[in-house]
């Protein structure tokens, strides 16, 4: 993303913001997505055990409405990509994103969804994820502890509401 | 650590099939030609006092010039262990299978197949296991060419039905 | 008797329903990690003697470094990138380290946006306080 | 305590004298209205808070705290749920029978919503005072089958068809035993209006005199609903999400409204047969007691389910057919041989 | 046109459903809602560690063993190390030895867990999947508060450990061993012992002892199916030989005996962590090793009891730093083949419980 691109949509929200109703619509809207991220169980390998983990008792990500795993992705609101992507499963794992349904949101969970990880130099492994789905949040770790993707998925929430942020975030600004 | 009874057997053996018998690490190896593993394991397979009954493992070797398929036998009703390797060509890489002898050795042959292009004569499904059905070369041989990042990257089409 | 497991089972979940809570309310409460745990790497560059045993130690050639040599003949470390979307922290270059310059440390949250944040620059990373401190914001 | 008894009626009353005659058609068109929009605000609020107690009630078991983001120990986090799924994609699959399809969710709220006319929530506060309450229950009730059905054969996807078959298996099994548990309460009574039934209780709530009665209708209930361990139709672990597999966004929430709504009144009907409906200690008014005791039934219902695993679905079956049918026969019989010597005993020494 | 009579489709379960533990695949076919085939399909997460290990030295591919099964990380890396050590002739201290017994055992209770709690989430059981998950989490904390790292400790080292434990460690150790008579007591009231998971998991897939020793099954499914066969007993590791435990069997060869013989074996690890725990010496932990390991020429075949089954590690040496070869014979990646022969028949709710029972871990059945 250049410069010009940074200020189209600039552009684009700075309209948004005059069409007062339907910013406080998605505003209103995006308050409800933000606090209820159902998930798609969506688990390759160790990280959709620390996954797993991060749902028991002791981490409880129902504290903050997350904890819906739901096995049909038409159901599910995020992808979490935990795991070792191979490329036999590739054309698997995007297919099911799309058949998400919008607004959709993926999250590569440890280092081998973020780009390869430990594997990255193995014939049978997709180097990273965000080569097959357009990733979000990237948690690094190997598996991150269930805090990181818990911190993560807040991340993913102050991407939604302010999106503007997460961009400039980019540059270092 | 090796057992003289498996000793003497493990050295008739060989003289029927003209093999080669090693120590190596407190272990007993037999190398035979691949035409006789099936004889081989067969006979091993019912040693007396001594049966080496259990295929714990097997798997392939790239040795450079010739294959190797390796059999790691033991037995659920003794301490006796035996490893029985196979030399095969690299250009014809033809074995018997041993699936009628173990009915479990079906993945194990179909990973060697897939690792490595062994032919199991006689195997009732040799398909790829691991990598997909038109996936190209065999990854654990040593002049396979791992393929860069970028192509790695880009999505395969699936088959359908794959 | 049919049915004393399923009563068994019944008191156990009514038990458990009015029991003690186990959750450990993470942002709000910040959990305290012990002193070994590897979750993020932090280099201390006045230390680093750009000796280059790390990369030897790495499995994964995570760490690229680069340094000068000065008027005295002694490598000077210029830049320390870590990439870390292939780490698998497994502590192997902090055990290599002589000079205990790169440290394992129990920074968690370390969720970013874009891929090429994840490779770290640890000269910079090394200068925000937060981050060596094992605290973030 | 008696204005707050009656404060629902009174209000009714209210809105009819608004009108110059208060049994003129505008006044009965305008009442009608009215009690559908309440009764429709009724189910949908109650519904979507049960979602929340239900997960609530599954992180208090497994020792955890559970949403705790928005409001008082989050207990608003239902409705954060539904904004999401106003504002989520509505996905018709490429090949389902569209009709179909966007009629299942509907058909299946409807059939809920029916129920709900009937359930007196307190003295007179019921939408249609049926004389054939029960029956009408059943009658529409069982159309969830055909909802559920209607999913799973539209969405041309054999998951989803395993669970409607399942559902039709499984939910017509069950709905006889449900039946012949509360004939023993229609024996007594000799009504099957449910206000009258309600009026009968007065002295003693009739799970005292049909124990028995009251568990199978409580077992064939939680079958009825697909609620855990009876949940075949939408089995998680082995048919995904069974019918509701390639629902999307509002669509399926209807459907999880629909499954709510229905684990509400069954828990109704459970308490006008049994528990003695409106009536309690004087110091709560009778629509309250109504509520309370029907989250008695839900707190039974959601115990049972996260506890117990799921059953095998020809051991639900044998349950049915070979358990649960026998003994509400048994508890027939034995209704009926209670009144038999009860008449006996009145004719020959009260009388 | 018109089709007869009844018809058998094939369902496709996964790779990606709820019941498969991670990507695995089965194309099941149906007759109704009874099983009459299933082919399994496997490689969604081969990563082709084998040939990774070719080109990373002795050292570097200790952090790789513990991906391998992921939910019993250190029994790999102990099998991986020993056998090393088996090449090198390399002594390793007592201390090392009885910390990485108590850590593979305490990886196997982990382990066994994880088993139990997917077991029963597969019949709905959510509230047992807490309760296993919330015990699992105090032997994650034991292994990150000694190597740091919760699932994939790499603690083990060519020739001992990599660091001793902390002091708080033995503490924890003890008060954790303590509790589990309670958490045992608790799994068995909530899932074990509940009619509806018996009637579940009593006489379904049977695997008879015969045609479960003509697959190569190993490990517990093994001993489910009534053989008496341990590596740890049969051909000791380590020091193995000094404790003083059984090895359970059961005969009932069914779905429940194979979950409930990993209760039984959790009580043994329990046995195996107590003795480790009273004889524990003092000492280093480490023995002296050169900087670059350069094992002599040769060929090591060693296998250990992992949790999932039998694991085989044959490394083939040429002398340099890195090995020509390094062979993983997982014993999950062998067990997969005992579920087409013992599904045939049952309904697919069966096929789930079944598939939990011979518990499976892709890390490992795909390598």
């Amino acid at each position: 993303m250049d410069v010009k691109r940074e200020m189209e949509l600039r552009d684009a929200e700075a309209m948004e913001e005059k069409n007062i109703l339907l910013t406080s619509i998605e505003k209103f809207l995006n308050w409800g997505r933000v606090h209820s991220f159902w998930p798609n169980s969506f688990g390759l390998a160790c990280c959709a055990i620390e996954m797993a983990s991060t749902g028991n008792p002791r981490y409880d990500l129902s504290r903050f409405g997350y904890e819906v795993f739901q096995a049909s992705p038409r159901q599910a609101d995020l992808m979490i990509v935990a795991g070792t992507l191979t490329r036999k499963m590739a054309p698997v794992a995007r297919r099911i994103y799309d058949q998400m349904p919008e607004p959709k949101w993926a999250i590569a969970m440890g280092n081998c969804a973020c780009s390869g990880g430990p594997f990255a130099d193995s014939y049978a492994v997709v180097p990273g994820a965000d080569s097959i789905i357009p990733i979000d949040v990237y948690i690094p770790g190997c598996p991150p502890r269930p805090e990181s993707l818990i911190f993560g998925m807040l991340q993913l929430k102050q991407k939604i509401q302010n999106p503007a942020k997460a961009r400039l975030i980019k540059y270092g600004k | 650590m090796v057992s003289d009874i498996l000793r003497v057997r493990v050295s008739e053996l060989a003289a029927r099939f003209n093999g080669e018998v090693e120590e190596n690490m407190g272990e007993l190896e037999l190398t035979v030609d691949g035409r006789y593993i099936l004889e081989a394991l067969t006979d091993a397979k019912n040693f007396a006092d001594v049966p080496c009954d259990f295929l714990h493992d097997l798997c392939g070797m790239d040795l450079g010039d010739h294959l190797e398929v390796v059999y790691q036998l033991s037995s659920l009703r003794g301490p006796q262990r035996l490893r029985i390797i196979a030399r095969v060509e690299r250009d014809n890489p033809v074995i018997n299978s041993v699936t009628q002898i173990w009915k479990g050795s079906d993945f194990l042959e179909r990973e060697a197949f897939d690792m490595f292009g062994l032919q199991f004569r006689g195997h009732p499904n040799l398909k790829r296991i691991y990598m997909w059905d038109d996936f190209e070369g065999y990854p654990m041989r040593k002049d396979y060419v791992i393929e860069s990042h970028e192509q790695r990257a880009v999505m395969r089409v699936r088959k359908e039905g794959e | 008797m049919f049915g004393k497991g399923l009563l068994k089972g019944l008191s156990i979940t009514i038990k458990r329903l009015y029991g003690p809570n186990l959750t450990e309310y993470y942002p709000e409460v910040k959990p305290i990690l012990p002193t070994r745990t590897r979750s993020s790497m932090v280099l201390e560059p006045e230390k680093c003697i750009s000796c280059g045993l790390c990369i030897n130690a790495c499995p994964n050639q995570v760490i690229i470094l680069t340094s000068e040599k000065d008027e005295k003949n002694k490598k000077v470390l210029q830049t320390y990138h870590m990439n870390m979307g292939r780490c698998l922290l497994c502590g192997l270059c902090t055990e290599a380290c002589p000079t205990k310059a790169l440290k394992l440390c129990q920074v968690y949250e370390n969720a970013v946006y874009h891929r090429q944040e994840l490779l770290w620059d640890m000269i910079a990373r090394s200068k925000q306080a937060n981050i060596s401190s094992g605290k973030v914001e | 305590m008696d204005a707050l008894n009656n404060l629902f009626v009174n209000i009714a009353a209210a809105i009819r004298g608004l009108f110059a005659d208060s049994h003129s058609f505008g006044a009965d068109l305008s009442i009608n209205i009215i009690v559908f929009i309440m009764l429709f605000l009724i189910m949908v609020v109650a519904a979507l808070f049960l979602s929340l107690v239900e997960r609530k009630f599954a992180h208090w078991v497994s020792q955890r705290s559970g949403p705790n983001r928005l409001g008082p120990h989050g207990w608003f986090q239902f409705i954060a749920d539904a904004v999401k799924m106003l504002g989520k994609e509505d996905i018709t699959p490429a090949n389902v029978d569209k009709f179909l399809f966007k009629m299942a969710p509907m058909m299946l709220v409807g059939v809920t919503l029916m129920v709900f006319g009937v359930i007196p929530f307190g003295e007179e506060m019921v939408a249609i005072d049926l004389d054939l309450g029960i029956l009408y229950f059943f009658a529409v009730s069982s159309l969830t089958t055909l909802g559920i059905l209607m999913a799973g054969w539209a969405s041309n996807n054999k998951y989803s068809l395993l669970g409607g078959l399942r559902a039709v298996a499984q939910m017509i099994s069950y709905e006889i035993p449900l039946i012949f548990s509360l004939l023993g309460v229609v024996m007594i009574t000799q009504t099957f209006n449910l206000s009258a039934i309600i009026e009968a209780q007065k002295t003693i709530p009739f799970i005292f005199l049909q124990p028995l009665a009251f568990l199978i209708f409580l077992i064939a209930g939680i079958a009825e609903t697909n609620r855990a361990p009876f949940d075949h139709v939408q089995g998680e672990q082995e048919i995904v999400a069974g019918p509701f597999t390639e629902y999307s966004g509002l669509r399926w929430g209807l459907f999880m409204l629909a499954e709510y709504g229905n684990v509400v009144a069954t828990s109704a009907i459970a308490v006008t047969m049994f528990l003695g409906g409106w009536y309690g200690p004087e110091f709560l008014p009778g629509w309250l007691w109504f509520i309370l005791k029907i989250w008695l039934v839900i707190f039974l219902m959601m115990w049972v389910r996260w506890t117990f695993v799921r059953m095998r679905i020809d051991h639900l079956m044998h349950f049915a057919w070979k358990i649960l049918l026998p003994l509400a026969l048994v508890n027939i019989f034995l209704t009926g041989l209670g009144i038999y010597v009860y008449d006996l005993f009145i004719v020959r020494i009260g009388g | 046109m018109m089709i007869e009579g009844t018809q058998e489709y094939s369902l496709n379960m996964g790779p990606q459903h709820p019941s498969t533990h991670g990507v695995f695949r089965m194309v099941v076919h149906l007759d109704g809602e009874v099983v009459t085939k299933v082919e399994p399909k496997i490689g969604y997460l081969h990563r082709g560690l084998e040939k990774m290990a070719e080109s990373r030295t002795y050292t570097q591919f200790i952090p790789y063993t513990d991906r391998l099964d992921y939910l019993a990380g250190p029994h790999n890396s102990l099998g991986y190390v020993q056998a090393v050590e088996k090449l090198m002739d390399t002594e390793v201290p007592e201390r090392a030895e009885y910390l990485r017994i108590i850590f593979a055992e305490l990886g196997r209770i982990a382990s066994h867990l994880v088993m139990i709690a997917s077991g029963s989430l597969d019949i709905s059981g959510w509230t047992p999947w807490s309760y296993c998950f919330r015990d699992r989490e105090r032997i994650l904390d034991l292994f990150e508060m000694t190597a740091g790292n919760r699932m994939t400790p790499n603690y083990f080292r060519i020739g001992g450990v990599s660091q001793d434990v902390p002091e708080e460690f033995m503490p924890a150790l003890k008060s954790f061993l303590e509790d589990m008579p309670e958490m045992i007591e608790e799994y068995y009231g909530i899932f074990f012992g509940n009619e509806i998971a018996q009637s579940r998991m009593k006489s379904v897939g049977i695997l008879p002892k015969e045609l479960a020793e003509n697959l190569l099954i190993t490990g517990a499914n093994l001993r489910a199916s009534g053989v008496q066969y341990d590596v740890r007993k049969a051909e000791p590791y380590g020091i193995y030989d000094r404790f003083d435990f059984e090895i359970p069997v059961l005969y009932g060869c069914d779905t429940y005996d194979r979950h409930f013989i990993r209760l039984l074996e959790i009580q043994e690890s329990k046995k195996i962590i107590e003795q480790a725990y009273k004889d524990i010496p003092a000492g280093p932990v480490m023995t002296k090793v050169p900087k670059v390991l350069k094992p002599p020429v040769g060929k090591v075949y060693h296998r250990v009891e992992n949790p999932k089954g039998e694991m085989g590690w044959y490394i083939v040496s040429n002398g340099s730093t890195k090995p020509a070869r390094v062979r993983i014979r997982t014993g999950a990646f062998v067990n997969v083949q005992m579920l087409p022969e013992i599904v045939k028949g049952w309904k697919i709710q069966d096929l789930v419980t079944i598939f939990a029972s011979m518990d499976l871990v892709l890390g490992e059945v795909d390598k």
